[in-house]
């Protein structure tokens, strides 16, 4: 399962199981929108997406996770648009007959799609004020845009 | 030619849904990206951090830009 | 949320948040019967605890896991009786501000839960015999017992 | 003193829910566990690899075994 939605995520349907009996363990990570960032208190997050491009690297994601790793499943979720405080932004599953391969894809697979996929959050503060997360300094952009 | 390039996040609140920049046949990514800041100044403090995708994934800097393909300026990402 | 139960796991339940909005990360370990374990085919697993002990271990774990991470929700939840292939044993549930946390200690808790709690598993095999999985040579003792 | 020992597992199958030992007041965990084996050779397969439980909790080797706790032999565990 790869999806960009703005539909809240299922995380019933995410665990349901592939009728495949060599699954021994399943790892999900949940990505959750915090209320407080860095001293700020935050309201919601906005993410706008390359939705094509997305999909396409979730999937590519998935086939590099499936060369790495003997996966029994691989599920990767990510919302767009508004989420607000405790609610999912990002859910990954990895499934494998044993524990130690589920948690290192799970782990491999979050900390990569938070490097490539093509997918921005927009803080939106408490005071009103909205800030697009760039990991690298555009501060200088920020500060100029609307 | 003019090539049409999609924009998102910070580089689209500044400049809009999509920017056409005009740009030799032949021009590279790493070429595209350096017009872009000549010709969309507001552009410019975030371009050093972008990447370019050429038709739906990453091209590399010297990746031929082909005048068909859909381009987008990929600024970094922070999903998840 | 610790248990240890003869029902099925409910995930869904299990992920239900807790209304902590400093909740960035979530992290869960499921699991799971496997169909085959070194070349036997299983039908099920017979999971038998000393409840009220096991109860307790699981409480001590979850204290020890909120001393090393700073969790915001901490849930340990498993099965005993006959968990047929592909449903859920064990389920494990980690959240922290952030996923190095939540990853560690969701690790952490699954595999300490592995060596101390007293819940034991028996495989009952497609073949119709059966072994108490005891993780030290005891085979003497399963082929003079009935 | 008559204590009696809660049994699991493989223990359990060998010998029933539960056995009674005859032991000395002030007896240790370790030599308890020495008393199962004399008194139940059925267990004496398992035992080097189990634990005592005094109380619903791990017992120290040298702890002593007090009159009215639950007292419960732990066979090597294999949940999750």
């Amino acid at each position: 399962m790869i999806r960009v939605s703005p539909d809240p995520i299922d995380l019933a349907e995410l665990h349901k199981q592939a009728a495949d009996p060599s699954t021994g363990a399943v790892v999900v990570f949940v990505g959750v929108t915090r209320g407080e960032t860095g001293g700020r208190l935050t309201t919601r997050l906005a993410y706008e997406a390359y939705e094509s491009m997305a999909a396409r690297e979730l999937e590519s994601l998935k086939h590099q996770a499936a060369q790495r790793w003997p996966l029994t499943a691989c599920r990767l979720v990510h919302r767009v648009g508004d989420v607000p405080v405790g609610e999912a932004s990002v859910a990954v599953l990895a499934a494998s007959a044993h524990r130690n391969e589920a948690f290192e894809a799970a782990r491999w697979l979050i900390d990569t799609l938070k490097e490539s996929v093509p997918i921005w959050k927009q803080e939106h503060y408490a005071d009103g004020s909205k800030e697009w997360q760039h990991p690298a300094p555009v501060e200088t952009l920020e500060r100029g845009s609307p | 030619m003019i090539t049409r390039v999609l924009l998102f996040a910070a580089a689209r609140d500044a400049c809009g849904d999509w920017i056409e920049v005009d740009a030799p046949e032949g021009v590279t990514a790493r070429e595209l990206v350096a017009l872009l800041a000549e010709q969309f100044p507001a552009l410019e403090p975030l371009l050093p951090h972008c990447r370019l995708a050429i038709g739906e994934a990453y091209a590399a800097d010297h990746a031929t830009v082909p005048p068909h393909s859909e381009i987008a300026l990929i600024p970094p990402v922070s999903g998840g």
